[in-house]
């Protein structure tokens, strides 16, 4: 099994898939020639040629409109977007029709498409390049919102998200596009869409995130076992539908949860999941639900974002919160 | 910019006609078609004056463009409406009391079952977004070496927006087999089409696509067919994407819930009256002698039949089960949603507790 | 005082404004001859001529850019988008623009502008008119969102946003345009931003709504009023920035805590006041915050809208179950 | 379509030459800022490869444009950007610092302080979108009557985006005094404009908003300060909108985070570099007696001072404190944000537990 980074199972899942599914073709802005500017891309247009794999004019609108006409067709259209802050401009063709057709008609059409693109900051990329739009998605009916936190999970997810019937938008952590390895098998296994990942069981405390914040919630983890505290980790890999079970019958043994997410707070995922937890779990709760966030503020340029971003100590800051008002017995 | 008329407001012919004016059957069919569907525009509208239907966007004086439209397309085209294209809807298969059903407010008034209406689009009321899947759907085709074309369809007021642009921008790029069809009946809702843009024709905004645009009087028939017939070839052949802007006017209020007395002068719509394409096709198949008083009291009888059965058939097909809401969502509903479902089922029909 | 229906008190508002300060505009599609497709700008052309009423061309993301070019030159553009569903384009002008003009020139420009727009069903309209967008727009850094339930709330909130030297997203109930009427000042006192409403003290639950739920919660309370149980009636009606602290020490009073939205229950704004009641009331709540909301689906058509809204019964349910777990002593 | 050159590759001048070709002092000045900005260029590229900056939208080869701009606005004049018009931006009094400190990612790279540029819209990196504020702002103009007009700027792979559209389509609805200058520079990152476009031309786009369009040698500073100056004298007059597309190439990668020999022949790069403006333009300044070698030594040195110690100011400042990522963020902040503000600012400086 090479071990590989999540930019590279992108790449390894979309290679896989073109290869067993004639019907996959991906498109975007970049992808062809240049292999996307992340280098998701890279070599699919050599193996599949330049009828599948598609480079577009410059518009996003178009390229979720297109993938759209594609779906509709029976085809299976992976589009990039190549920056986080111009999925905006797709917004509309995404809610307005890719997330109705199946419904407008009564099943009759479908759009089973995945619109990929880059998600949140951290590598001082310039304006716009950094934001992370998970729940401007997941709040939408009709759609899946995947975000994949490991290679291995990119890979087999992709995998999923592609061979899905209906959309998905799939945003990938572009702080972990190239930040560790892991050994990745091309199996050809999807990831299941609709369950949470437990990455480490524990009982005194759950953390509960997603994409490139699982990165700092894992090493929170660790440095709470060195203090002694057993932190169950869960990756909500799959937004949208959310699996609350597994986070709720988490909450429920350890009675404790911190989420973290490093979009704005206020309408963040981890509100949903918050929300449910004070719906659905508050009886097994024994400290209030502790949401670590970016900051309702523009994300900052370069030099600030590490001012926005959370990080390992404002997840244990949080922590310490909650072991101050319930500690651990 | 090129303008094609055969048929002057009197019906009186000019110019060498196309091929398929010289079938009389066809040509009868494409009458019966016109003045079905303004019948069954007619009723919608009264539907919807008393209470039975909701809000419905009218045809009234565009049918010769939806006409056109459908005996221009083979089969295994693909059509992608706007809402008032209903003549092209109904020739492909879709029965009139879809049309009914779906400003009722009933999904179902989507889910076209016969060919080749089946693979189309369904109707579009965000203005121009539809016509972008266009790039998407030709390119499947061409993938596929199919011989089909797409043909795309808007109104006047579609073309300020940029879903449309990005869409004719791109269609030149790949050659792609498709087909715009502008209906420019002059108003968006209260905009009238020299408001709306500085340019002196919306065929000309082919160019910007560095593809060829061309004009028609949408309220000739013949005319519209055979231009739209032209160009849905050429995309057959390989010759790439074109634009057609079918000169027509908007008779009725923009929609059932619109009072265009607000906003535009009486006598212009009464000039327009005197354009009507079903009054002009009339004379000149009667002239014909493909036409008579005979066949127009035949037509009549089985037209208002056709649209009374439509309606009744409409009126007495009860809503579906409230939780059917979620049953189209997604291929199979997700184990997280199952609640919400049952929760809209337990409660019942509607009006019982919703 | 004249008794005005809520789109009355819009139409007041505008006519106040633009009556008072010369910076005021007002565009979008229909709204000058015609007077809006909702009657929201009658009389507006006539008093104040075509170049302070513009009727646009038919394209939003346009709409929306125009505003934003507008009000960075000092003018105080009103934008109406016609329906709820055709605020989408508008998403990344308004975000990737609107809402950071002042935050990335460091405060050398700014955009004081308004955009309104009908929000929610209820009325029988045709597809795409239906849409609840308040989380969309209040997830997002940089903006104000305001959503009034009345219509002298109507008034004293677009004076507001209207003076307001930010961008504000003013979403008004489509189905409260014309159901009910009551007396409004054209006083030219514009009501805070940052404050939620108090329309009723109560001591035994917190209800929380805004925008056209807040016409079933007020049934709601009344209902239970009959059955002995006070209920505190809180209009958010100033949903961004949230105004939390009156949330909380209602419920601090209350201990228990409902909250009704229309919009999709995903990611929906009740989320984010449920989660900060999971963060910072927890220790009060005596049962868990119910949320009342819309479904995970597409907003149905005419038909069956009613089987996806929230209505009286569907609050009365929920309170119950409150009531079942924390009885009232 | 009309294609405007006064200076071949060489240098050699032909045609009737501007007015202000004949001020020795402003053709100097604009000779000074094409190189100045060449300089910054290079500079802030290896300011990047050497770690202390962040990637970097080089303007290699299209100092005419920005030049040319800059020469032709009016202190009143509004310029909105796209981000490689820097020799505009200078010329309208950006400090050269502002450029490194946008790229170093601080937001006071566009806290523009000087006249005009306070006045003007800062660059934006999202494609196309800043094109349609023209429209307001241009309204705004119009509506105070002032004697402005605004410059809106945007490449060749912008004008497949709607929002360029939507602004082209509408500025002639209402004859805006707005010229839309787009700088085609051959390629959209990867993309060459040949496959981001079926037209032609780029600027018969302008066709499509029925306004004027032109296309101009945007490597010729002399004969695109003319155009442009033209066009924005014309929209001043009244005269209405209108679209100069100015054709000049890409010398660099399209940042410093792209290696363009992926897509493109080194040798295309190299026939380019034969049209070098600055070196034309020197040629021919040479050539009327204007300019030597002992002006250019004066002007190298000057220049590389310039440069240095905008480098020098731009590395010397500091960041700001991290709590500034508030305080601009609404004109006042919101009470429901203070307590965030306060977390940030109570952690400290940036690497103190940050
Ligand atoms: C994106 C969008 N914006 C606004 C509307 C509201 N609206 C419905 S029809 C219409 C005018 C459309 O004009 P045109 O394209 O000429 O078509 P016509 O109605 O004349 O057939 C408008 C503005 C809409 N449906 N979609
Ligand atoms: C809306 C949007 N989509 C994609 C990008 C990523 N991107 C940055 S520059 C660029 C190409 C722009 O080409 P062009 O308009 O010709 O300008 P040039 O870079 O050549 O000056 C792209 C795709 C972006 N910045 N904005
Ligand atoms: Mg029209
Ligand atoms: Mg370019």
């Amino acid at each position: 099994m090479p071990d590989l980074t999540l930019i590279e199972a992108v790449n390894l899942a979309m290679h896989s898939e073109m290869a067993r599914d004639g019907d996959v073709v991906v498109l975007g802005e970049d992808i062809g020639r240049n292999g996307g500017v992340f280098r998701a891309t890279v070599g699919l247009l050599d193996k599949f040629g330049p009828e599948r794999v598609i480079d577009t004019p410059l518009a996003e609108t178009l390229v979720a409109a297109m993938a759209i006409g594609l779906s509709t067709q029976g085809l299976r259209p992976v589009a990039e977007i190549q920056f986080s802050g111009f999925l905006y401009p797709c917004v509309d063709q995404v809610v307005n029709h890719a997330a109705r057709y199946r419904n407008r008609t009564r099943g009759r059409m479908s759009c089973p498409l995945v619109i990929r693109a880059p998600n949140g900051g951290g590598i001082h990329a310039p304006e716009h390049h950094s934001e992370s739009l998970e729940t401007t998605f997941a709040h939408m009916p009709g759609l899946r919102v995947v975000a994949p936190s490991t290679p291995a999970r990119a890979y087999g997810l992709l995998l999923a998200a592609i061979r899905d019937p209906d959309p998905v938008v799939f945003l990938e952590p572009t702080r972990c596009y190239r930040l560790f390895k892991q050994p990745v098998e091309d199996d050809g296994e999807a990831l299941p869409l609709d369950a949470c990942f437990v990455d480490r069981e524990g009982g005194d405390l759950t953390l509960v995130s997603w994409g490139a914040m699982m990165h700092d919630t894992r090493q929170a983890a660790d440095r709470l076992a060195e203090e002694g505290i057993a932190a169950e980790v869960i990756d909500v890999a799959t937004l949208k539908p959310l699996d609350m079970d597994t986070i709720l019958a988490s909450v429920a043994k350890t009675g404790r949860c911190v989420i973290v997410q490093e979009a704005a707070r206020a309408g963040g995922w981890a509100s949903e999941i918050s929300a449910n937890l004070a719906e659905h779990g508050l009886l097994s709760l024994f400290a209030p639900v502790m949401r670590v966030s970016g900051y309702d503020t523009v994300m900052p340029l370069a030099r600030l974002e590490r001012a926005y971003l959370p990080d390992v100590e404002r997840i244990l800051a949080e922590v310490r919160k909650v072991f101050e008002i319930a500690p651990k017995s | 910019m090129c303008y094609t008329q055969f048929l002057d407001a009197d019906g009186t012919a000019s110019g060498e006609l196309p091929d398929f004016a010289r079938d009389a059957q066809e040509l009868r069919a494409m009458y019966r078609l016109m003045v079905t569907t303004r019948l069954l525009d007619r009723r919608a509208v009264s539907l919807q004056r008393t209470g039975q239907l909701g809000t419905y966007a009218s045809g009234l004086g565009q049918e010769a463009i939806g006409t056109a439209a459908g005996f221009a397309l083979r089969d295994e085209d693909i059509l992608i409406p706007a809402y008032r294209d209903y003549a092209a809807q109904f020739k492909r298969g879709v029965p009139l009391q879809n049309v009914l059903l779906y400003w009722a407010g009933d999904e179902r008034g989507m889910a076209y079952e016969r060919e080749p209406a089946r693979h189309d689009f369904p109707l579009s009321v965000p203005i121009a977004t539809q016509v972008p899947h266009a790039i998407g759907v030709a390119y499947a085709i061409r993938l596929r070496r199919q011989p089909r074309v797409v043909l795309a369809c808007c109104g006047d007021g579609a073309t300020s927006k940029g879903d449309f642009y990005e869409a004719i921008s791109c269609a030149k790029v790949w050659d792609l087999p498709i087909v715009f069809l502008v209906s420019n009946n002059q108003w968006a809702i209260s905009m009238p089409v020299a408001r709306q843009t500085g340019a002196q024709t919306l065929a000309q905004k082919a160019i910007a696509g560095g593809m060829p645009g061309e004009q028609v009087d949408g309220n000739d028939v013949l005319a519209t067919r055979h231009v739209l017939a032209r160009a849905i070839a050429r995309a057959r052949d390989g010759g790439g994407p074109s634009l057609v802007e079918a000169l027509t006017y908007r008779l009725h209020d923009h929609t059932t819930a619109d009072d265009a007395r607000r906003y535009r002068a009486e006598d212009e719509v009464q000039a327009a009256w005197a354009r009507c394409p079903i009054k002009r096709y009339k004379a000149w198949l009667e002239a014909q002698g493909h036409w008579d008083a005979a066949a127009e009291g035949a037509l009549a009888a089985e037209a208002a039949a056709e649209v009374e059965a439509a309606a009744r058939a409409y009126l007495g097909q009860p809503a579906d089960p409230p939780e059917a809401i979620f049953d189209s969502l997604y291929a199979e509903l997700p184990r997280a949603l199952r609640w919400q479902r049952e929760q809209v089922r337990a409660r019942g029909p509607l009006g019982d507790g919703h």
